[in-house]
This record gives structure tokens, C-alpha cells and sequence, in this order.
């Protein structure tokens, strides 16, 4: 299975999540994270004097699917997120996971990520 | 002249000083993260520069020597001959340095209540420029004709108790106003916009709340009856709105918290023209119907796809104009002799009259703003670039976050 | 009729009502994110709904024309012969509508406390049944009883300045038994449930302190030398009990902001029905004893393993029984010629029928506050199910998040 | 005895009670988040401690019967002799009790500010040994010389209307003496110490400003025309202050919230002694002073090296001095016939006793407080050490956090 | 070694904590997101309208221990977490790890993740 | 590609930051956890008890490089958070990344890690 993790703007979550919801892919984790890509920092105020503040905030969205279906995902993200010209539009990285268990049932790997058993 | 009037009409002009920055906290509670200081920002730089601009020649412009029924003099500039000794007309038993102080606070919250139509796009020194001119335009003459000795609504015998017209419909009126001129957030319609801290709207509303009490009780300008009785239905209609709002979203889904504290809100404006001239069982019709009306109106703004982002217009122009229309069905000279008996009472001309100066309020500020919002995009620009809107007002205009938080 | 009693009472008031959403911060602060807004909402809806019931019936019930010394008529529904004269035997010099209002103040946060035994698992519906039910058939009785017009424990001689019998030992004691009722939160005992804000609570405590000087000076009824005196043994009694929580906690490990906080409100508590009668070491002595007292009743209380959600028994029930007692003890004329002389200045009676008054709070309080929670529970359900309370009542019963954050 | 003064002055000391707790929430703002709950706790703890001081024997120690114009006797102890009748010199007006109480409070505010030169790595149990300490050997004979009656500096003929040099200087010096003493904080001028929430800075700025009028006005202990004068002037200032710094930060960058917050405050600060002797163009021109001294001397004082925290001394001790100056300067018997004419009005008199009071100040406070501080810092420490600064002092010295987030 | 990442209900935290600690596991870092897995979402309230929010607060729990130990770890949080039959009882997610560093000493790999080097 | 997952404290993050920007590693991503090494807890007061919270603040500091360069990464870490020798000085984890998007591009891989297609 890959785990997809990709780093987007705030605004386009609803958006990958709903084309993500569309395709299939219902089971996903957020988080709140700052970062920077190839560009600059931007300077902040503190009283007289200035700081550097160089990240801005991004939402990560971890998402782990089977090996055949990995593409698909990140081809929506990009689409999706891609619409989007201006800087920081964000990245993806995709990486592998060994084995994958639902805590409920105790299903190991691609039946862990599915519906299925639920029902 | 009388130390009790006094001690409670300078206990309320702090008690609304607390309000503009309420304002702020209400309002930065319903935007997102990124925008949240510039939302409060709004607020308190209204605090900081309308002070200045109505010592200087706000309140002389409002209050002073009567020019033709439409203006004050500036004889009054930089509060020159306004001093201790009261004035007989506006407050015979306080300075007339209170009188002037109390009506700051009112000056002040005005254009801070328009803010919400600006928030999440509107670029700082635009905002700044606005609201000199709108307070100098649009709130000084209004005040003027409203409650200026010789002015032609005052004349024409028109009730605004704590200011529902002057106030509450000039600044909803403004926003939406505003909001035609100023160009939508990026992604409106499209994107969900969670507000940020409905524990921060939430403080906020109960310090609106509570300084309201000084806007509507203070307005009686001694500690009498009056002054005790308009913190009586102040409080009622509040409590009214809130249940009323609570009700109608657990119909539709579930009570919200937002909802209430926006209910609250509604109720306290739909009472301010009316709180001193009407009975308690009024107080609470007015409570309910300023909720029902402000409810519809944010649907059917939503319905207009305008981004009048935090709803001004039906919280605050609309409660504001059900207040004082339902000032000319309500009062009673039974509950106030210095008012007057409304249409329940069988007298049709307050409430013809009550209607005239809610039209005139809506036409005056509409007009005025377009004008003000409208020259002020054409030459300084009024919204910031979508790279600013998308880091947010925060950083781009303050240079600042809310919280530091990697 | 008198400007400067009048200028303070309203002043008072407006304290207060800031009290009723600073216990909804105070407890917000306690209880897990999820529960946040929904916490502060418990109380934010007394504000609304009990303003309502205050006006219509409930102060009549309280205050109106005594029946039999046991609970006021009808006369006065809908403040109805309510007005500006003053009423001679409740104060003198302010309009009767002022001390109606005040009056409110205490009907209104009386439930709110009670609050902090339900949180994390109350039904949102349960909650606003449940206090209507209790203020009617609890608080207005017991307010008529000690304070109304021809009460009997009035008419006993008993004194409880501005509430400690009437206000905190029965919502203490309702919320101990309350808690007996509503079922436990899932995990108690098990799982730590860490306060999520302790920044809210202190500044709900903070909103408290402040509010209280209006609560316990306000209740002098005029800007005397009682008031004055009132205010001052306040503040007193709070710091007392603060200083010897911060010492009590800094023995057993360290000087904690929550028991900080904790142990101002036990001082404000305790002091409450002693404060205009009492001298400033008494009120040191009585903030000392008010922390020890609840101190040792929330470590009483969590070896009962009732979860109690928020130990409103311990800081309100408990804290309030040692200050109704402690004004047996301490009262004196020397102080207050209106009031009585305590134990330590000779007079025994004094003692015993404050002791009386305690039991019939308790008792009173204890009885009926379980036949209310007890028919709830069977009809209409007080408590939320088990997936409700895990997804936590902000979305459940508000269907709203505290913050929004990914 | 009026009771509308003594409404006022009641409501005045409330409204100062809540600026102590208010200074803790604008530091808290400022420091990292670990060190969120103990800056707020800083000033909390003042609050409860030097209440109790001060009904012990602080107040006798500064308003007690005078011996030698040097400090008050201690025939006041526990307040014995002081109560309800008025003290003719004091306040004839209100009870000696009320003049007590709003003294109080400034008693109480003046150690808590000096808390911004401490935070991040003070030791808890040392600051309130500090302050006990500061309070009684630095605070209580300042006063008694200023405002005590006797008092050498009160008797050359010094004006402070409401504590800018005893108050302000005092501390701000105290500030930067005990940043030399205390151990600077871990990696001082190689991190950023990032403040964590400038929305509590900006609330507790906002509870200051409010808080302020019953500072500046209350100090007129009557509600009378200079009592409305102070507050106007204060408004004014307050608001002068916040634009030039808005205004400065702009030129140099942006118009941070961070710089209206404290620009806001400064104005405050420096308007404190001239309040109720200064027209309004002389306000606005005494909070653009004080902006304009405050900038530069956090400049200065980064420039210097010291960890000098939360800027005190810049913002309390430097417009502080600028204000007691400029009361030398602009003040006015026309505006209040208890003042005194200032340099602009020929009176050369009280400028130079306005500035050997401000030398006198500042050379008191600085000694004074070199000793306190260097004494605990020899026997019981007063920071805490690298480890416990690293966890932070909310986990180190009160076991807690301000926010419960995994 | 591998990486566990798993995502459990904040109410389970102590209770997979304190077992991990009791089977020796000490080392180890959690964070704050949201997600949801195949359930569906929840809608909030707006003023006088309404919006969806699907995701829940969970906790992620993420812990690197030798490829010996996975096994015994994953079993733990499992055992724990599946107490709770209801929906939403969590995933755990594992992964490979190519290396491990503690900064403190320099040690790598499984020295780096036991406590001897400590004393 | 590798993706480093340095657990470090707050303090050091400002340093580690310029040391790795001076080094041309810009793109990055930081988010906020909590956790323990092999240390103790500590306990808290709740009013008039104790709980225990064993957690510290951390900054986690994750970053994705080119197979060549992570030793380089690595290093910088090391020898900043280094310098304090206290115990907490952090963690570092190594993992394989199989792919990198640059979703505003849609380049893959190094060609996504590198600034050129910027200008
Ligand atoms: N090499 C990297 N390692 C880790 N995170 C990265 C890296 N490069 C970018 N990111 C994350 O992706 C987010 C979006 O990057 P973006 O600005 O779109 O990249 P670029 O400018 O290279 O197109 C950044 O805010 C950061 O959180
Ligand atoms: N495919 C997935 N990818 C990433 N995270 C997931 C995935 N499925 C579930 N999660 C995370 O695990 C959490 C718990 O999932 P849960 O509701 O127990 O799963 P399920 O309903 O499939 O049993 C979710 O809140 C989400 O954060
Ligand atoms: N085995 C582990 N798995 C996951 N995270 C760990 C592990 N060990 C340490 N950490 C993380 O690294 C941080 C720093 O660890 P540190 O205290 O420096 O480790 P040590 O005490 O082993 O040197 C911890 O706060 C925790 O977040």
C-alpha cells in the first residue's frame, strides 16, 4: 500500500476532499502544518523592531491507499490543487506502507481499507 | 447639577467604551485564523482615530451651533466653549463635557460595526480613510438631524432612543452598501469559510452585552426611572432575540452557539431605539421580531450572493429598522412622558414619522456610501491583492500572526 | 428617590449580569475542547431564559405580595404594578424596577452554577427544562422565604447578605444531588479528563471577582458606607482564600492557577452572606475557612466517586454553609446597626437561626432539586447517549466546534 | 457624604481591580506559551497578596498619621480607626473606607507591572517575596511623600493626579534595575522569543483602557467635572499615543497590532499625572510624547542588551517621567483650580518641582529596588534554573498548562 | 526498524501509554489531527445556515521501534483501542524506517531507541 | 528520496532553519507534536489532586531531500541541537520516499526537490 502525503493550501481542502469523496477515497487524516517551499520568508513585527517569520500555514493530508489505486489520488490532488497558479500550490510526497490494520475488526492491509466489513 | 447623573452617565460611557473592541472580538471570532487581528484591528483603530476626529471637530459638527437644520457649526472645534457647565438642551444635570464624552462612544462604535462588510480583503489605510470620511460625512450630519439641537428630524418629532436609526441602520445600510463596492473574497460561494473562534464571538457578544447597558441606560443621561427601565427591556428584548434564534435553528438543525450569540446581538439593536419609551411585553415582541427579521435577512443575502461577509446588514440595519419602526407602535407616554404614544396608542403620526426617518437614514447612507466606498476604490483601492487575501490580512497588512504556533 | 443609589444599583447590576457568562468561561475552561462551547452555553442560556421567567413570574413568585410566608402571588406577572416608586421595604430610594432588576441578576446565575454538575453529558433540552423547573420551584421560593416581603426565615431573623444561603448552598447542594441523578461520564475514574483551557478559567474567574463587588456591594441597595464596607470585605475574603489555596496546593505539590482560581471564587462564595456585616479580620478568617472547607470537600467528594463534574457542591454548597455560619459567628452591629451581633459578640440566637436557615436550604434544595432531576431523567432523558458525549456535545447538541482546526 | 461621588469612586475601584489581572493577560500575550499561566499568575498573585498587605498595614504605612513627611504611622493597623466617616483631608465626601479601597488598588497594580522585567525565568516563591518586599519598602513610602498627608513631596507642592511617578516611574525603574539583577533569560539575543498570543495582549489592552477611567477618573474621588475632564483627556491620549505608534511602525514597516496595543498603553501611562490638569490639545500632544519617548527607549534598550522583558521601564518608567514633566508643563488652573499653572502658563514653580520629584523617583526606586533584588537573589534565588526555564515556568513552578493539547 | 503510526480516540491515549510504558516502550511522539475513515460526515450550523464538517479530533500516535518489537506494539494499542466497539476505534498505519539518529549521543539505529546509552 | 523526521525542541528550530538554508535546503515542513525519549513524566495539579503529564513540546521538522544529500541534513541537525547537552536534544528518522509531486508543476521526483523550474 503507499501512503500519500500531500502539503495544500487551507482553501483547497474542501475541495480535495470532496473529488477524493467522489472517487471513492472516503478515509483520510488532516493536520495543521507550516512550511516553506523554494521561496522567500516574510518579515513580522515585534513592537520597535522586526522578526522573520518564513512559513506560512498548509494543511497536510495523509491519506493511505492501495498500491493500484495511488495514482488516481494524487492525480485528483493535482487537479485539483493545480487550478491554482500561484505559488505554493504544494507537494506530495508518496511513500510505502508495510502493512496497515483496522483497530476495530483487526483487519490487516487492503480489507483494512475498505468499506466492506463495515456493513 | 447632580452627582448621581453624573456618576452613571460617565459608569456607561466606559461601560460603551468596552464596546468597539467587543465589536472587534465578535467579529474576529467569525473569520478565518489568518485574518482574525486584522478583524479586531478594524475595530479598535475606529477607537483610536474617530476619538481624535471628534474632539477635533466630530462632535461640533454633530452638536454644535445649528446651521439651516442640517449641520453643527465648527465653533465647537477641538471641544473650544464645551466645558463643566451642562448644557441646558442636550443634559441640564451633567457637564456638558459628559454629554460630549458619552456621544464619543456612540461616534466610535458606528463605523466599527460596519467593518464586518470589509473584513478578510479590505487593505488597512483604505479602511482608515473610510471611516474618516463616513463619520464625518454620513454619521456627523445623521447625528445632527437626529438628536443636534435644531435638527430637522429632532423637529419633526422623530424617537431614537439610544440610537437605532442613527446608529444601527446607517451602519447596515453602509455595509451592504459597501459591500456592492468593495469586490468579493476570493472563493466566495465556492469555499467554506469556517469562522476561526466562536469562543472568541461568544466573549465578545457578552461584552457587547454588557457594555449595552451603558449605550441604552446611559442614554437616559441621569439615573432615573428612565435610565432604569431602558436597562430593563434592553436586557428583556436581548433574552427575547436569543431564545427566539435558538428556536428557529433547533427547527431547522440544531441551537448554535453563533446563532445565539448573533440573536443576543439582534435583540439589543432592535431594542435601542425603543428601550425608553416602551413597556415590558413590547420589549419582548420587539426582542422576537428583531430575531425573525435579521433571520430572513441573512438568507435572503445569502440568497443575493453578496459577500457582506459578516451580515451587517441584516443584524444591525435591518434590527435596527424594525426598532424603530416598532418605536412608532410601541411607545408609550405612560412608560416615558418625555416620548410619545405610538400607533398601539392611537397615534398615527409618531409612526409616520418613525417611517420617515428610517427611509431617510436608508437613502442618506446609501447614497453616501456608495460614494465614499466608490471614490475611495477608484483612487486608493480598497482591497488588498488575492496574494495578500490568500496569506492573509494578519501578515500582509500587520505584519503579524494571531497566535504563534509552528 | 436618590441618583447616587440609584447611579450604583444599576451599576451593580450590570456587574452581575457579566457574572452569569463569566461562570460559563469559568467552567469552559475546566472541561474537555469538545465540551467547551457547549459548557459555556449552559449558563449563557440561564441569562436568556431565566431574564424571561424573572419578568413574567418568577420575581412575583420571589417578591410578590407573601402568601402564607411560604411564596409570593401572581399580583405581580409581567412586572405588572412594578414601576418607578420605590417599594418602602425593599429599598427605599431607588425605583422599584431597579431592585427588580437586581433581583434578577441572582435568579439568573443561581442555575447557571448548578451547570458544572452536568457538563460533558447533559442533554442541551434536558438542561433548559431543568431550570425553569428548579428556578420556579426551588429558587423563587427560597428567595421569598429569606428575603420577601413576609418570609418566614425573614421574619426568623436570619441574614444572608447578598446570597450565600439563598444562592450557593442551593445550587451547591442541587448539584451534589443532581449529580446523583444524571449518570456518570463515560471512563470516570479511568480517564483523565484534562481542563482544556485554564486561560478561560482564569479569566472567567477574573470576570467574577469583578462582577462580584456589584453582587455583594450592590446588595446595600445605595452607595453607603455599607456598600463600601461590602465591597471591601470581598475583596478581602477572596484574596484570603486564594493565598491560603496557593499555600494548601503548594504543600502537597505546587501553587496550581486553576486552584488559584478556584480558591478566589471559594473566598467570593463564602464572604457573600456575611459581607455587610462583618469586620476585615473576620473577613480574612472567613476566606481562610472558605478554601479549607472546599478544599477538603473536593478530595471528600472525589473519594465518594461522584462525579460531580466541576465540585459546584464543594466551592458553592460547602463554602456557602461556612459563610451562612460563619455570619452567625462574626455579625455585629458595630458594623452594620441594620444587621445583627453574632456568637462572638454573645448572641446565640443569632447562630442557631442561621444554623436553621442552613438546614432548610440543604434540605429544601436537596428534596426538590431530585424529584425535578428525577422526572426529567424518567420522561424526557438527561443525559445525551454514549456516542454523543464521545463526539462531545459543541457538535452533538450545537452542532458547532469551539475552534476551527484542521 | 454624596453619594453619586460615591458610586463613582466604587465603581472606579472595580473598574481598577480589573486592570491588575488585565496586566497579566497583555504580558501573557507576550511571552512563549510555556510561560503563559505563570506571567498571568504574576500578576494574579499581586492581587491577592498586596490586597492583604495593604488592609494590614500598607495602607497605614502610606496614609497613616504622618511622622517626619517620611512615612505614615502604623496606628491604622488591620484599619483599625479607619471606616465610614470621611476623612476631611483625604475625601471629604465618601467614606475614609472608600478612599482606602480605590488606593488599594493602586497599591496592588504597581507591583504586577514591574512583573514584565521578570517573566519567562523568574522563580514564583521569589517574586512574591519580591513584592511583599517592594510594596512595603518602595511603593507605600513613595506614596506616603506624593499623595500622604505630611508627605514632603505632596508638601513642596507636586502634582500626580493619579500616579504617574509614584505609580509608573517607580516601577519602570524598578523594571529595568531588577533586569540587571535577575539572570537574563536562556539564549536572550540569539532566539526569537516569539510572543505567543497577541489576542490576549490586545484584550488585556483593551480591559486596561477601560480600567483606566476609573484610574484617571476616579482619581478625582468625586463625580464632579474633573473627574469628566480626566477621562476625556485620557481617552484622548490613549488614543493620540496608539496613532503615532501606528504610525511609526508603519514608516519603518507595518502597523503592527502588537505596537497599537502597547502605543495605547503608553498613552495611558503618560497622561496619568496630567489627567485633571490639562486641556485636550495638551493631551494629544502628552500621548504623542509619550509614543514618541517609549519607541525610542525599547530601541535603546535592545540596543543596551538587557533582558528587560516585557519593556517596562520603556513603557511605564519613560512615559511616566514624560507625563509628570509635561504636567509641569501644560498644566492649568483654568481647567483645575486644585492644580497648578506650568511652564506654559509662566509658572516655572512646578516644573522644577515636577522634575526633582521625577529624580527623586527614580533614584528611590532604583536603589531600593537594587537592594531588594540583590538580597534575594544572595539568599533565595531568583531565577530558576536552565532546565526548569526550558520546560517552562507554567509546567516548573505551577505544574500546569495554559492549553491541554497533545 | 519500523514505524507505527496510529490513530486512536483521545480518550484511549492514557490507557495505550501506560501499556506501552509497562511493555517497555517509552519513546514516543503524538500529535493532534483530524480524519475520519469510512463513516460518513457531520453538518454544522452557520448563522441562519448550515455547513459540513466531517472530521473528528483524533490523536496520532507514532512510535519507532526495532523490527523486532512491531509486532508486540501494534498488538498493544489493538487490545486497548478495541475495547470500544463503536465506529471510529482507530488505524494503525506501519511503515519502514532506514535509520534512526539521537541527536544527543549520535547513536544510530536500535541504539539510538533503547535507554542504555542513558546512565 | 528521503524523507528526515528530526523531533527537535522549539528553541533550535530558528537555528536548524538558517544552518539548513545556508546549506540550500529550503523547502521544508514543521508542524508541532509532543512527546518523550526514554525520560520520565512529570506530574500536574488539578485543583486538589494530581495528574501526571509526561509530554514536552517538540517541534517535528520534516523534510525531503534527494538520496544524495540526506547525510548532509542529517549532520546539520546533529551538530546544531547538539550543542545542548541536555537530555531532550531530539530525534531524527530516516525513511524511503518512493515519489515527489510538485503539484503547481506537476514535475516529479528530484526535478520537484530542486528551485530550477522557478524562474
Ligand atoms: N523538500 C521539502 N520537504 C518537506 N516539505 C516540503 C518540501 N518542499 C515543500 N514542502 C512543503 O510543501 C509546501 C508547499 O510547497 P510549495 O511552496 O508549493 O513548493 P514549491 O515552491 O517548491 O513549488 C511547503 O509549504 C512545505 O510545507
Ligand atoms: N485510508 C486512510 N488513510 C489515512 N488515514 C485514515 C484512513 N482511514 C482511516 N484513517 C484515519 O483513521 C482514523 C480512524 O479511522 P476509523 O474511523 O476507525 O476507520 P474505519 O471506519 O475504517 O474503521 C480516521 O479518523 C482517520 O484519521
Ligand atoms: N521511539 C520513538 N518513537 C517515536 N518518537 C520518539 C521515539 N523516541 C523519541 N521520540 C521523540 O523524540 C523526542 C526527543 O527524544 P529525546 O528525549 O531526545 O530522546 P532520548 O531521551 O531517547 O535521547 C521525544 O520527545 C519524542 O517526541
Amino acid at each position: 500500500m503507499k501512503k500519500i502525503e500531500a502539503i495544500i493550501k487551507e482553501e483547497n481542502l474542501d475541495a480535495v476532499k470532496d473529488a477524493l469523496e467522489a472517487a471513492g477515497f472516503i478515509g483520510m487524516t488532516v493536520y495543521s502544518v507550516k512550511g516553506r517551499g523554494m521561496g522567500g520568508g516574510i518579515t513580522l513585527e515585534w513592537r520597535a523592531g522586526t522578526y522573520k517569520v518564513d512559513f506560512l500555514h498548509k494543511i497536510m493530508l495523509m491519506i493511505v491507499v492501495p498500491e493500484s489505486d495511488y495514482q488516481k489520488v494524487v492525480d485528483i490532488i493535482v487537479e485539483i490543487c493545480r487550478a491554482d497558479v500561484a505559488s505554493g500550490a504544494g507537494k506530495i510526497f508518496v511513500s510505502t506502507v508495510d502493512e496497515v490494520i483496522r483497530i476495530r475488526t483487526g483487519e490487516r492491509n487492503e480489507a483494512a481499507l475498505t468499506g466492506s466489513s463495515r456493513a | 447639577m447632580n452627582t448621581g447623573d453624573i456618576a452613571w452617565v460617565l459608569m456607561s460611557s466606559c461601560l460603551i467604551m468596552l464596546m468597539t473592541p467587543a465589536v472587534g472580538l465578535f467579529y474576529g471570532g467569525m473569520v478565518r485564523r489568518k485574518n482574525l487581528l486584522s478583524t479586531i484591528m478594524l475595530s479598535f483603530s475606529v477607537l483610536i482615530v474617530i476619538t481624535l476626529q471628534w474632539v477635533l471637530f466630530g462632535y461640533s459638527l454633530s452638536f454644535g451651533p445649528d446651521k439651516g437644520h442640517l449641520i453643527g457649526g465648527l465653533e465647537w472645534f477641538a471641544l473650544n466653549g464645551v466645558g463643566e457647565m451642562p448644557h441646558a438642551v442636550y443634559a441640564a444635570t451633567i457637564p456638558h463635557m459628559a454629554f460630549m464624552m458619552f456621544q464619543m462612544k456612540f461616534a466610535v462604535i458606528t463605523p466599527a460595526l460596519i467593518s464586518g462588510a470589509f473584513v478578510e480583503r479590505v487593505r488597512f489605510s483604505a479602511f482608515l480613510i473610510f471611516m474618516v470620511l463616513w463619520s464625518t460625512l454620513v454619521y456627523d450630519p445623521m447625528a445632527h438631524w437626529m438628536w443636534g439641537e435644531g435638527g430637522w428630524l429632532r423637529n419633526l418629532g422623530a424617537l431614537d432612543f439610544a440610537g437605532g436609526t442613527v446608529i444601527h441602520i446607517t451602519s447596515g445600510v453602509a455595509a451592504l452598501t459597501a459591500a456592492l463596492v468593495i469586490r468579493k473574497r476570493k472563493g466566495y460561494g465556492r469555499i467554506n469559510y469556517e469562522p476561526y473562534s466562536i469562543v472568541l464571538t461568544l466573549l465578545g457578544s457578552i461584552l457587547l452585552w454588557f457594555g449595552w447597558f451603558g449605550f441604552n441606560g446611559g442614554s437616559a443621561l441621569a439615573a432615573n426611572g428612565v435610565a432604569v427601565h431602558a436597562i430593563i427591556t434592553t436586557n428583556v428584548a436581548a433574552a427575547a432575540s436569543a431564545l427566539t434564534w435558538m428556536i428557529i435553528s433547533w427547527r431547522s438543525h440544531r441551537p448554535g452557539v453563533m446563532g445565539v450569540a448573533t440573536g443576543t446581538v439582534v435583540g439589543l439593536v432592535a431594542i435601542t431605539p425603543a428601550c425608553g419609551y416602551v413597556g415590558i411585553l413590547p420589549a419582548i415582541i420587539i426582542g422576537i421580531g428583531g430575531a425573525l427579521t435579521s433571520y430572513s435577512c441573512i438568507l435572503l443575502r445569502n440568497k443575493w450572493n453578496i459577500d457582506e461577509t459578516l451580515d451587517v446588514w441584516a443584524c444591525h440595519g435591518m434590527a435596527g429598522t424594525w426598532g424603530a419602526i416598532a418605536t412608532g407602535i410601541f411607545a408609550s407616554k405612560a412608560i416615558n412622558p418625555n416620548g410619545a404614544d405610538g400607533l398601539m396608542y392611537g397615534n398615527v403620526n409618531l409612526f409616520l414619522v418613525q417611517l420617515a426617518s428610517v427611509v431617510v437614514a436608508w437613502v442618506f447612507s446609501a447614497a453616501m456610501t456608495f460614494l465614499i466606498a466608490k471614490a475611495i476604490s477608484k483612487t486608493w483601492g480598497l482591497s488588498v491583492g488575492e496574494a495578500e487575501e490568500e496569506v492573509g490580512l494578519d501578515i500582509s497588512q500587520h505584519g503579524e500572526e494571531a497566535y504563534a504556533s509552528v
